[in-house]
């Protein structure tokens, strides 16, 4: 397992890296700008390893809808395309997508906590 | 101080989300702090919504509420769903998931086509293309698993092959491949092939979940979560958007570890999973030599139960079709009104979706500190009087254990053959997922007690609360 | 213990963004140059504390003596500094901010190999 | 190609170097992996320095290579001290790291004042202070840890109190802080503060450690190495480099979390280790009533031993001090090829530093398998026949249980007392660390052992081989 995971990584990280490499051979300026965004990649995968293997066996149907509505913050992306002037082709499409990830943020995290909350011990709630 | 201030704001929201969504995840390791991760997840995806929402330049506000109303709208409904339909939910949502990422992707490139090319850098275009291959084939791929989970009647459910099947989808793959690299070296030359990749993306996700049987679907509903949170990170690096790139960074690792502990536990490779059109071969099982099996009434089961000192009982996808949770749930009351010591004993790929049956009984009230798993019910197998199996099948085939032949040796399972005794309920010898008889059921010490699981298991209960008598 | 960790990690990072509003409100160019390596800095101490928790109590004073090593990474400020033409003194103090790091990562992680080259098991080396 | 090329190597190489530092770290987790942890970290300093030494304009190749074998030449003797001085090396380097990250801080706010101060916008200048004085005055409080540890002589050892001590460092603290942010608005006008920060910062980081006593050394130390730390955070910041950063935040968080593991195993509170002058009161602690202690002979406690069927040995900072880990292997050799099933119990704060007694042994190669901790431990005391202490006090005190007025209670302790016999090697009946009587030693069934450690095990292993005799 653990092993597999480090691989993961190390794939994810390697075809990252890779690929970095060759834009910025071709054009010298800014080559490096997605830099940063690599590192901000890297270590977040890391703490996605890290996080999600601690996660309890008992929760992993929850924890797959609440990646779930997090996986919607896509939604960021949409508001930037919805929202200023477009071609309202562009708006269009913004607007379906703000409505898809609404969807997913809305019915991820209501039904993540509608099962959290089936979860007791003995001594009641909580 | 006015301008410039307000990036700085948005900024600010978008590292606090960013940690938010670390410790929503954090805190799910425990589900005593589980529901304050749900918390710092809705507030992390709040803050990034308003910080958003303050970028200057946003005019379509109609447009917008619209969206928005719209989403609250279905959002709802669909977070009320069945738990039973929580599988096709999630693929579901993936599909939206994947829409959302592949059309932002669409309307970024011809938005800077038209108004900035020379914001189509190389780096951007691979960013670009990663989001649109990734996003669209999430859509498609996300919509034929829950067509297949919901057993939607013209998806089929069985593996469907043909010959070359591998060859020509690995084809099709390079070909996208392809054109998304001639698009890197050529933005703006090339933006003819941007319509083609989209296509070859939507074609990609279909026919990649034809071949793979519905009875897999979640260790593929699993990795489209991983592809849709890669997605999301590809659209961070188009949009220049760390939060992205870590929320993304978070699903897709949660993506590929879910698939991998269910592969695991199945003790079954990646590759088998998706190319090895698992679960055709299951109509040519039959023909072995005719055994006896034991039945047993209800009335009977529940008298022995009543003796027993200790119960364990195994649930099974059996028990989720069926609904039988709440009945289970009076039968632990009962016995455990009686002086029984019961336990459950949870095998981690039991039902159809990692934790399926931890959710199913937790909804009925089941105190989860009685859930015990498989590693750690094992040793106390063999002291144990009566383990009581509700439609489960393969998590408790002993073949997984010696049989070398069997497409389950490896997995481990649930050790039901080790204790004094075993009641199986289910409505007939039909084998489970992996579609082979399990010999547990022909053993010497096991009883069948035949019939829907929700039905037996009311009947027990009804037969322990009439007889009555104390232990 | 975790609830003490929690709240190292939420006040770094508060200290961090707070101080971060300040200069970027005062000057308007530029003003989000540093948000990258603010990132970094919260994604790798969120990374520091998971990873640290699970070190074995076995190895606290190995993991003592390779942290000190690694922190020893200021050797690439040493050579930013010593290395280019810069008035004398400038080279001077680069180099003895090399020659102090590198003593580190040499003593660092020598010491630390030889530590670890003690912790057997019954069953022979390793 | 050329000169645009050069930075995307350098930036990979920085890229690995910060994956494979988190590897290291992350392979500490288990003794099995920690040298693959070592290799990874040597790799990846490898990589750092290789990806810098490539940097454009880098022309004084003399000078960095005297320094590099300058390093070389203390770092190597540096590394092989005797195990018992870890604690002071691991001081002294923090100095030099801090001096390292000051010194940088120093030349590059100098470097950009006099060629090109549009450098030094506020947010650098900001980081710069914060560099400077972390790194002063890590360097100034590690080498005043040092000393006391070292036992040098015009450093005192005991917590150096005076009135107003805290309210006047605070005041010099804030002083320090106030010229930091005079120097964040205008970095050019206030240069002349400079010079002040410096000095400030290097006497606080000496104002700091004197009213802490020798003993509590351990903390500091840990929590320097969390100020190293987060000086070359700080560094990173300035310099825009995303390696540092994270490799400081590394080192900031297991400096942290050291030293918060090591105040919970006391029961003590962070302000208390700073500001509380722990150990001045030890004079005090004398003038109880006479207490009967037994004694035993080395012959005595070797039969005792020979026959008994499990022994658990608790080391402590005495056999630390008298290096007696070798002859604390021979004499399990021994017992164990009696037939006697010994164990070590090793406390987490027991001798100077955290996991201080597992290197010890594993120094002696005794299976680190063997080293059971307290919490695992403890349940087991009460069928132990015997249990040798080893120059341990404090760790075995019980007064930690309950007696609410001494100053470790509360304190997890392993339950020496609660063995059917305790055999205790000391060389006086002076207290230990925290300065106060430890009443296991005036217990019916404990008998003690006076003299030196390695000398007193010394004749347990002769009586013992000595004896002979099968079990
Ligand atoms: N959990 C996951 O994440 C996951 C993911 C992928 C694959 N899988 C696979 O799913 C399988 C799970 O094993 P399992 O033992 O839980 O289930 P199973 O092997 O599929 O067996 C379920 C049994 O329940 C019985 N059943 C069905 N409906 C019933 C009803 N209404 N009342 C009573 N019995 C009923 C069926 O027999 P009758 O038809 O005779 O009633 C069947 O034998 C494993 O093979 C696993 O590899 C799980
Ligand atoms: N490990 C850490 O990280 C750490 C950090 C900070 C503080 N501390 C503190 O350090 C203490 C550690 O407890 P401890 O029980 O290991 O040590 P201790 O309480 O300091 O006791 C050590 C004992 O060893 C004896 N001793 C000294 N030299 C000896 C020699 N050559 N031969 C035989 N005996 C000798 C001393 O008695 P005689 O003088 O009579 O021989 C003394 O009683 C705790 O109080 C802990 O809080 C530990």
């Amino acid at each position: 397992m653990r092993r597999r995971v480090l691989f993961g990584i190390l794939l994810l990280w390697a075809c990252a890296s890779t690929f970095a490499s060759e834009p910025a051979a071709a054009q010298a300026t800014g080559g490096s700008s997605y830099m940063p965004l690599l590192y901000v990649f890297m270590l977040g995968s890391f703490i996605g390893f890290g996080v999600i293997t601690r996660v309890s066996r008992l929760l992993h149907t929850p924890l797959m809808s609440i990646t779930n509505a997090i996986s919607a913050i896509a939604v960021v992306g949409a508001i930037l395309v919805a929202g200023p002037t477009h071609p309202p082709i562009i708006t269009i499409l913004g607007a379906v997508a703000l409505f898809a990830s609404m969807t997913n943020i809305v019915s991820g995290f209501l039904i993540t906590d509608r099962m959290l909350k089936m979860f007791k011990t003995d001594k009641g709630q909580k | 101080m006015g301008s410039s201030f307000v990036p700085t704001v948005m900024d600010l929201a978008y590292l606090a989300g960013t940690a938010l969504f670390i410790f929503a995840l954090y805190w799910m390791n425990d589900p005593k702090t589980a529901r304050r991760g749900v918390f710092a997840g809705v507030a992390g995806m709040t803050l990034a919504v308003v910080g958003t929402l303050l970028a200057p330049g946003l005019v379509n506000w109609e447009w917008i509420a619209v969206a928005v109303v719209l989403g609250f709208a279905v959002g709802i409904p669909l977070s009320r769903v069945p738990l039973t339909a929580v599988p096709q939910r999630t693929a579901l949502s993936h599909a939206f998931g994947g829409l959302a990422a592949g059309l932002v992707g669409v309307a970024k490139y011809y938005l800077w086509l038209a108004e900035s090319p020379e914001q189509l850098t190389h780096f951007r275009m691979f960013a670009i293309s990663a989001e649109v291959i990734l996003g669209f084939l999430t859509l498609t791929g996300s919509l034929m698993a829950a067509g297949k989970l919901q057993e939607v009647k013209w998806i089929p459910q069985r593996p469907v092959t043909y010959p070359l099947q591998n060859a020509s989808n690995l084809l099709l793959f390079a070909i996208a491949i392809v054109c998304g690299l001639l698009m890197v070296i050529d933005p703006i030359g090339y933006s003819y092939l941007f319509p083609v990749i989209i296509v070859l993306a939507l074609a990609f996700g279909v026919l990649l979940i034809i071949p793979i049987g519905g009875a897999d679907m979640p260790t593929v509903i699993s990795l489209l979560n991983s592809y849709a949170g890669l997605a999301a990170v590809a659209m961070g690096f188009v949009l220049d958007n760390k939060l992205l790139i870590v929320a993304g960074a978070l699903d897709g690792s949660s993506g590929l570890i879910l698939s991998i502990i269910m592969c695991k536990a199945m003790n079954r490779s990646f590759s088998n999973v998706l190319f090895g059109a698992f679960g055709q071969v299951q109509a040519k099982a039959v023909g072995v030599e005719e055994r006896t099996v034991k039945s047993e009434t209800p009335e009977g089961a529940a008298q022995v139960m009543e003796q027993a000192s200790r119960v364990v009982i195994v649930p099974g996808y059996g028990m989720a079709v069926a609904q039988a949770q709440h009945r289970v749930r009076e039968l632990y009351d009962i016995l455990t009104k009686k002086g029984v010591d019961v336990k459950f004993a949870i095998h981690p790929v039991a039902g159809r979706m990692p934790g399926h049956m931890n959710v199913l009984l937790a909804e009925a009230d089941i105190p989860y500190d009685h859930l015990v798993e498989m590693d750690d019910i094992n040793p106390e197998m063999g002291q144990t009087d009566v383990v009581l199996v509700i439609g489960a099948n393969d998590v408790v085939n002993p073949a997984a254990r010696h049989d070398k032949s069997s497409p389950i040796y490896g997995m481990p399972i649930i050790d039901a053959d080790k204790a004094r005794m075993c009641l199986a309920i289910k409505r007939s010898m039909n084998p489970g997922f992996a579609g082979i008889e399990n010999e547990l059921y022909f053993s010497e010490s096991t009883y069948m007690l035949f019939g829907d699981a929700k039905a037996v298991v009311g009947e027990l209960v009804k037969a322990l609360s009439g007889g009555g008598g104390g232990h």
